[in-house]
């Protein structure tokens, strides 16, 4: 069962070479090998979720677990693991991969085979980096995911991409060397005061850190996360890549990648360097908090659609930095649907976004409007998201941004006060998306033709799915509260969350062992 | 024997100033040979026959050869001299000048201000040399015989006459 | 029975959904009867529950239907349940009854309109919000509905779309709410953390345990929600939405921005009085805010041309009314006066649109004229409303259930005479207006052609709403006359009854003739201004120009935001336009390509320039060298 | 008969390589250029025969042939890059072949 988890990075890479080799024969053949893949993948993790949901596993918040040796001398491992939190965010992945494949179906139309095969990449390394517990590997694929999506932008995106590609990718690289940095600063000490030599996450959890050398192995880790996150002053990269991606590629980046960095604070940050972490929250929350209101301003005032999105995601993105730095329990459940809400809600706008595009031909929004007359289903939709965006009750993202709330209250009532004003400046600039785009009256006079089938079902699946996070938010919230809690109480919940008898170069299942972790 | 040392010296340094000083080509090779053998005599005077043998051989014949065969190629004529005297000018003289000096000015420091010690005046045949060179040394020789055969391909491949070729990003350059 | 309480919010969703998708390959003649046949099954489901609910009624005055546990997340427990007790029955009652007449009326109104599907998909997820707002168990619930009704308000205030200027007042209408809103959700925030709970039933049992009368904490919330209930209904200082919201249809106005939406603040602020009698500055502020807003509302009144802003300002002006009881402790009789003014109001925006329609969208007041015969239904009917509204005595349901608020806010132990004054002021002004509004409307000469008559379905609207509004206040009739208190009666499960400062019980009938005197004054004045002398209300006009413009522009508020607020924003957000963080980034890069020049000047290419840089470098090693 | 300081050997080593090193900087023509490091290059080979000379070893020596080795080659090598360079720009200003510029 639990060589499912390696399976899941293999088929996907498999998947992209394949459609990279038929794709000479037929595009089409590409594009129904990564849908095939994605849909398998997705499959299975859904198969896995509701066999999880209906007899949980007991006493530990891990459900699979696979482990072989890898390079035993530098102790790595390739040591994967699967609990809540990567099962609700590899589901996101696969669903929102699935989706990825279906909108590039019309827009892609050259080297569509390398197009699948990048994409299909980036997806592995997202699935990787949410899966691994080996700080090596996760370092490994934490640069997979990198360089395809340098790809996609560079090859595929529109006019300024290749500015756009070379900021996106110096901006994480740098971050992510820093990080390395970090990890090996992690594995010397830890390896220094046990003798122990493991990338190991479990291994490293328990390392008692000096505060200083803790802070500064903590920023090494922080920075990586927080660029990709991005917190405001770091998120110079993401405007500019997300609005010259192509449709796909922007979806992904602000449905799944952001989502890297908001993991990486959640399974790395607050558990391993919990100390440091507790000293510098009131300056992350600040950080927060000043993304959240600096993301809505500048979303106010953008004319690019795309970029205006992108920073609706630095607003949104605010809200997890401030819920994770809370170290409150209701507060990172708000991160865990937020993470989820805005992976679709706004994954759902750069789609729209996208789809405009291709009838019109532009992203500046002073070239829209009245949109509304002749499309719609689309208005909708628009309509949707939109109010998503915003947080109305009943979708997800107001699930996600109450529990943050609520939960930041308790530890700081200033700064969620000005979160909260930040709602205010959301309904701003949501409704003049609204406005320039689907309302006022016409300004493009070319035939502009509603959704099409293909497109329908994308958006359609996108609805059901907010809608669902907004009024049954539980199955999300219990998947995921065991895991949250173990990684915010790491002293009290360490015989939970350190597996049992761990044993290099054997591959087991918690499952399958049943209750042995007592 | 000190005083062939000192007066040998002596020629070396200033054949070796008339050579760096010169404009014509040809009157520099010839106080260069000067040079090379001032040169072998002090190699002789310190204990080294064979060597001196070598530098007369190789450095004073060889090399200098190779050189004159060089100019004759190229052919060069009176005006080479003139423009040797135009590029030859006073002004950029002193600041390689100024740099060189401070230069020995620390090399002389460095190597006077050890003990002083004397030179043995024993010979050191020719013998010995090639033993060390077949023993220790074998594989320096064996090194110095690849780094020939390569001088010798290179120098053959460079010297072929070619048709002109320029490099392609520069070619585009200059349309 | 009980158990299908779910089904009244529900079936207007169903509704709702089967409109969206259906949308227009619907058949138009099923549209009406998808979206009123559902808001009417709806009403139906009231009556049936409601009498069920009245004739057994639960030990615990209360009845609570949880459908499905909604968020619980380690220790915050939030339920998708309703509650249902007298004070949202009465509710519930206005909103799918008033609601089910508007729908019939926009049946014929909106029969031409293109969007008629995407009206009634928009109306019927209003009323199914707002009857969530109003039987939600929890505060977060409540939330739900009140955004829900929030977004449809925006909706449909921006339904014709093709016009710039509806958009602009949708979205104002939207922004100032969601002010109000914000400051709501931060009193839920320390509701929670007071109480570890967001359910109504549990704050007001734990309350009074909690916290002293007076306490701080519950005077902050308290103020917090008032946020929330000022903003929904349009009281100072964040009015400034409602006037605008007319670019709505007419229905639209009538329903949300007149009977049901804008009252959700009494509402809540009724719904949540425990925390508010705890709190009394903050019950305090709610009556002075109630007094100022129906004060300046109602000048703002005098001076309007356009017929539906009339209405609006008198809308804010009998909100403020509400206000000003609960803001007395007088509970009953804010939920009393609710009810009444959603009939009449209702019937007046109706009427209203009738009129507007049959004179080409001609919003001028004093463009239309003597649409009293041509119009002969419209015309009475919009005259009982107006009678009403102006509180006519002893035949207008408005009379008895204004002269019982200006009553209390004198005799109520919290009341003093300064609001006392503003409400007499107040009734005075509004019987002004009102009959201009009238008397320039249906007297006088013709001006505009009659275009459209109105057909069977609005005059069942309209017929139905006056009645209403006439017979509605029998049911409370002041101890002077007779002494009916059905509605105080009925609420008094829930909400307390007013208690009346000692020994002045017997001078009830000289407010009462107070009242009636100015109202039949104002009566008088506005047939003396607009019938009898039609030429002195410009001269007076005239002589007041500066504080005509001021009370036409509603108080400048509009300029003070546009000024304090939107201006700054935009000005912020427009310099920032290219987000100055991206400088240092690109300060970097300059850096870059700065040293980048500089070191590739030194690639000159000239051999001895390398040489020169090989001796430097000897010479420092070497100086190193003997120097260390 | 006096002993010959081993400084004055060295001395005079330095002497001549600063000498070539001089005609090294001063000079445009690329043939005296390479004369300039052939001269260095004897330098170097004096200063190992007095150290060869000093401990009354052989290594000096065989040092001193290596660099007459290395020498032949770079002559060589150095000519023909020079033949080349004269064909292609005309001139024997080391000056002029400054494509490679940054």
């Amino acid at each position: 069962m639990a060589i499912i988890l390696p399976g899941f990075i293999v088929t996907l890479l498999l998947g992209g070479i394949l459609s990279w080799i038929v794709a000479k024969q037929s595009h089409l053949y590409a594009r129904w090998i990564s849908l095939l893949t994605l849909l398998a993948n997705f499959i299975a993790i859904i198969i896995i979720w509701i066999q999880n949901m209906k007899s949980p596993a007991s006493g530990s918040s891990w459900i699979l677990n696979f482990s072989v040796a890898w390079i035993p001398s530098f102790g790595i491992n390739f040591h994967m693991a699967l609990d809540g939190l990567s099962l609700l965010l590899l589901s996101l992945t696969f669903f929102l991969g699935i989706l990825s494949v279906l909108i590039s179906w019309k827009e892609i139309q050259s080297r569509v085979g390398l197009y699948h095969f990048c994409l299909l990449w980036v997806l592995a390394g997202i699935t990787g980096v949410f899966l691994t517990m080996d700080l090596f590997l996760f370092y490994f694929f934490w640069e997979v995911m990198l360089i395809p999506m340098f790809f996609l932008i560079l090859i595929w995106g529109h006019e300024n991409r290749r500015y756009a590609a070379f900021k996106f990718f110096i901006f994480t690289q740098a971050s992510g060397l820093l990080m390395l940095l970090s990890i090996l600063g992690l594995y010397f000490v830890h390896g220094g005061q046990t003798g122990i030599y493991s990338f190991d996450y479990f291994q490293l959890l328990g390392t008692a850190l000096a505060p200083k050398i803790g802070m500064w192995l903590m920023l090494g880790f922080l920075v990586a996360f927080i660029v990709k996150l991005p917190a405001v002053p770091f998120h110079a990269w993401l405007p500019d890549a997300h609005s010259e991606a192509p449709t796909a590629g922007s979806l992904v980046l602000a449905a799944l990648m952001l989502k890297t960095g908001a993991y990486g604070l959640l399974r790395f940050i607050v558990p391993l360097f919990r100390d440091a972490a507790m000293e510098i929250a009131p300056w992350a929350m600040a950080i927060g908090v000043l993304g959240i209101l600096y993301g809505a301003l500048l979303a106010f005032s953008q004319t690019n659609l795309k970029r205006l999105v992108a920073y609706t995601s630095v607003s949104h993105m605010g809200f997890i930095m401030l819920g994770v730095f809370s170290f409150n329990e209701v507060a990172a459940q708000g991160v865990v649907m937020q993470m989820m809400a805005h992976g679709i809600s706004t994954g759902a706008l750069f789609i729209l976004a996208g789809m405009i595009y291709e009838r019109i031909h532009t992203r500046d929004i002073r070239e829209m409007g009245g949109f509304w007359m002749k499309m719609p289903f689309m208005g909708a939709t628009a309509l949707v998201f939109t109010m998503a965006t915003w947080g109305l009750p009943g979708l997800g993202n107001f699930v996600a941004e109450f529990l943050t709330l609520v939960g930041v209250w308790q530890v700081a009532p200033m700064l969620t006060i000005l979160a909260a004003i930040g709602l205010v400046a959301a309904t701003a600039y949501s409704l003049r998306i609204l406005q320039k785009v689907f309302y006022g009256s016409p300004v493009v006079s070319m035939e502009l033709t509603d959704l099409s089938f293909r497109e329908r079902i994308i958006m359609g699946a996108l609805v059901i799915s907010i809608i669902w996070l907004g009024l049954f938010p539980q199955p999300v919230l219990n998947t995921s509260i065991e895991a949250v809690n173990v990684m915010l109480h790491p002293n009290n919940k360490v015989e939970a969350s350190v597996l049992p008898s761990l044993k290099t170069g054997d591959a087991f299942s918690l499952r399958e062992k049943g209750g042995s972790d007592e | 024997m000190a005083i062939i040392f000192y007066m040998a010296s002596a020629i070396a340094v200033i054949a070796t100033v008339m050579v760096i000083t010169r404009h014509n080509l040809v009157h520099a090779l010839l106080y260069l040979v000067v040079s090379f053998l001032a040169v072998a005599i002090v190699f002789y005077v310190l204990g080294a026959p064979f060597i001196a043998v070598l530098e007369i051989i190789i450095y004073a014949g060889a090399i200098v050869v190779l050189l004159i065969f060089v100019i004759m190629m190229l052919n060069l004529r009176q005006e080479s001299v003139a423009q040797e005297k135009q590029w030859f000018s006073g002004k950029i003289i002193i600041g390689p000048l100024i740099l060189a000096s401070i230069l020995l000015v620390e090399m002389l420091y460095i190597l006077t201000s050890g003990e002083p010690a004397g030179l043995s005046e024993n010979m050191i045949e020719a013998k010995a040399v090639g033993m060390s060179l077949y023993g220790p040394y074998v594989l320096g020789v064996e090194l110095s015989g690849i780094l020939l055969m390569s001088g010798i391909v290179g120098a053959y491949h460079l010297g072929r006459q070619k048709k002109k070729v320029t490099h392609r990003f520069l070619e585009k350059k200059e349309e | 029975m009980s158990d299908l309480v779910w089904l009244i919010p529900g079936l207007p969703f169903v509704g709702a959904v089967i409109l969206i998708f259906g949308g227009t390959n619907l058949p138009r003649r099923l549209v009406p009867v998808v979206g009123a046949g559902s808001v009417g099954l709806s009403a139906l489901m009231t009556l049936f529950i409601g009498f069920e609910f009245l004739t057994a009624t639960p030990t615990a005055q209360s009845y609570q239907q949880v459908v499905w546990n909604w968020i619980e997340a380690s220790g915050f427990s939030v339920a998708f349940a309703f509650h249902l007790d007298v004070l949202s029955l009465v509710f519930i009652f206005v909103i799918t009854f008033v609601g089910f007449l508007i729908h019939l009326y926009s049946a014929e109104f909106m029969a031409s309109d293109e969007g008629y599907a995407r009206f009634f998909a928009y109306l019927n997820l209003f009323v199914g919000f707002m009857l969530i707002l109003v039987m939600a168990d929890n505060l977060l619930l409540m939330y739900l509905g009140w955004e829900g009704v929030g977004l449809c308000s925006y909706l449909l205030i921006g339904f014709w779309y093709l016009d710039e200027k509806n958009g602009y007042a949708a979205r104002k209408a939207f922004i100032i709410t969601r002010v109000g809103d914000t400051a709501m959700v931060i009193g839920l925030f320390i509701l929670f953390k007071t109480f570890g709970t967001l359910n109504i039933a549990g704050i007001q049992e734990q309350a009074p345990q909690l916290w002293v009368v007076g306490s701080s904490q519950a005077t902050l919330i308290a103020l917090l929600l008032l946020g929330g209930a000022v903003g929904k209904s349009a009281q100072l200082p964040l009015q400034t939405w409602l006037p605008d919201a007319m670019a709505g249809p007419s229905p639209v106005s009538a329903l949300i921005h007149a009977a049901t939406m804008v009252t959700a603040g009494v509402y809540i602020i009724a719904r949540t009085h425990v925390i508010f009698e705890l709190a009394p500055i903050a019950l305090f502020t709610v009556g002075v805010i109630g007094a100022l807003t129906l004060l300046i509302a109602g000048f703002s009144a005098l001076t309007q041309y356009d017929l539906k802003r009339v209405l609006a300002y008198s809308t804010i002006s009998q909100i403020g009314y509400m206000f000003l009881a609960l803001g007395v402790g007088a509970w009953s009789s804010a939920i009393f006066h609710f009810m009444i003014h959603a009939f009449f109001k209702a019937l007046l925006f109706l009427g209203a649109g009738a009129v507007i329609a049959a004179v080409h969208h001609e919003h001028d007041m004093f463009k239309m004229g003597g649409l009293r015969k041509k119009l002969p239904l419209v015309y009475w009917t919009f005259l009982i409303g107006a009678a009403s509204l102006a509180a006519l005595p002893f035949v207008t349901a408005g009379f008895y259930s204004k002269d019982q608020i200006l009553w209390l806010s004198w005799a109520s132990e919290k009341g003093n005479n300064w609001l006392f004054l503003a409400a007499l002021i107040g009734a005075f002004i509004t019987t002004v207006y009102t009959f201009r509004m009238v008397f320039l409307t249906f007297f006088g000469e013709v001006k505009t052609q009659v275009t459209r008559v109105p057909g069977l379905a609005i005059n069942i609207s309209l017929v139905v709403l006056a009645i209403l509004s006439t017979i509605g206040g029998f049911i409370e009739i002041p101890h002077s006359m007779g002494h009916v208190q059905m509605v105080t009666d009925f609420l008094s499960p829930v909400l307390p009854v007013t208690s009346i400062r000692p020994g002045i019980e017997s001078s009830e009938w000289i407010i009462q003739l107070a009242a009636a005197i100015l109202s039949i004054g104002g009566l008088l004045l506005a047939y003396f201004l607009y019938m009898k002398r039609p030429s002195l209300h410009f001269k007076i006009k005239n002589s007041i120009p500066h504080l005509h413009s001021f009370w036409l522009s509603g108080w400048r508020f509009d300029s003070l935001y546009d000024w304090l607020v939107v201006r700054p924003f935009v000005y912020v957000a427009n310099i920032n336009k290219n987000d100055p963080f991206n400088g240092p980034y690109n300060g970097v890069v300059r850096a870059a390509n700065f040293f980048h020049r500089i070191l590739s000047f030194t690639q000159s290419g000239i051999l001895r320039w390398y040489l020169i840089g090989v001796v430097i470098g000897a010479i420092l090693i070497l100086t190193l060298g003997i120097w260390l | 008969m006096n002993v010959i300081p081993a400084e004055y050997g060295l001395i005079l080593a330095s002497v001549l390589f600063t000498l070539g090193l001089v005609s090294l900087l001063i000079r445009r023509n690329i043939i005296f250029m390479l004369i300039s490091v052939e001269i260095m290059l004897n330098a170097a080979g004096i200063a190992f025969i007095v150290a060869g000379s000093k401990w009354a070893q052989p290594d000096g020596q065989v040092m001193f042939i290596f660099i007459l080795t290395m020498a032949a080659a770079e002559v060589s090598v150095g000519l023909a890059l020079i033949l080349q360079m004269y064909h292609q720009l005309k001139t024997l200003d080391s000056d002029a072949a400054n494509k490679m510029k940054g």
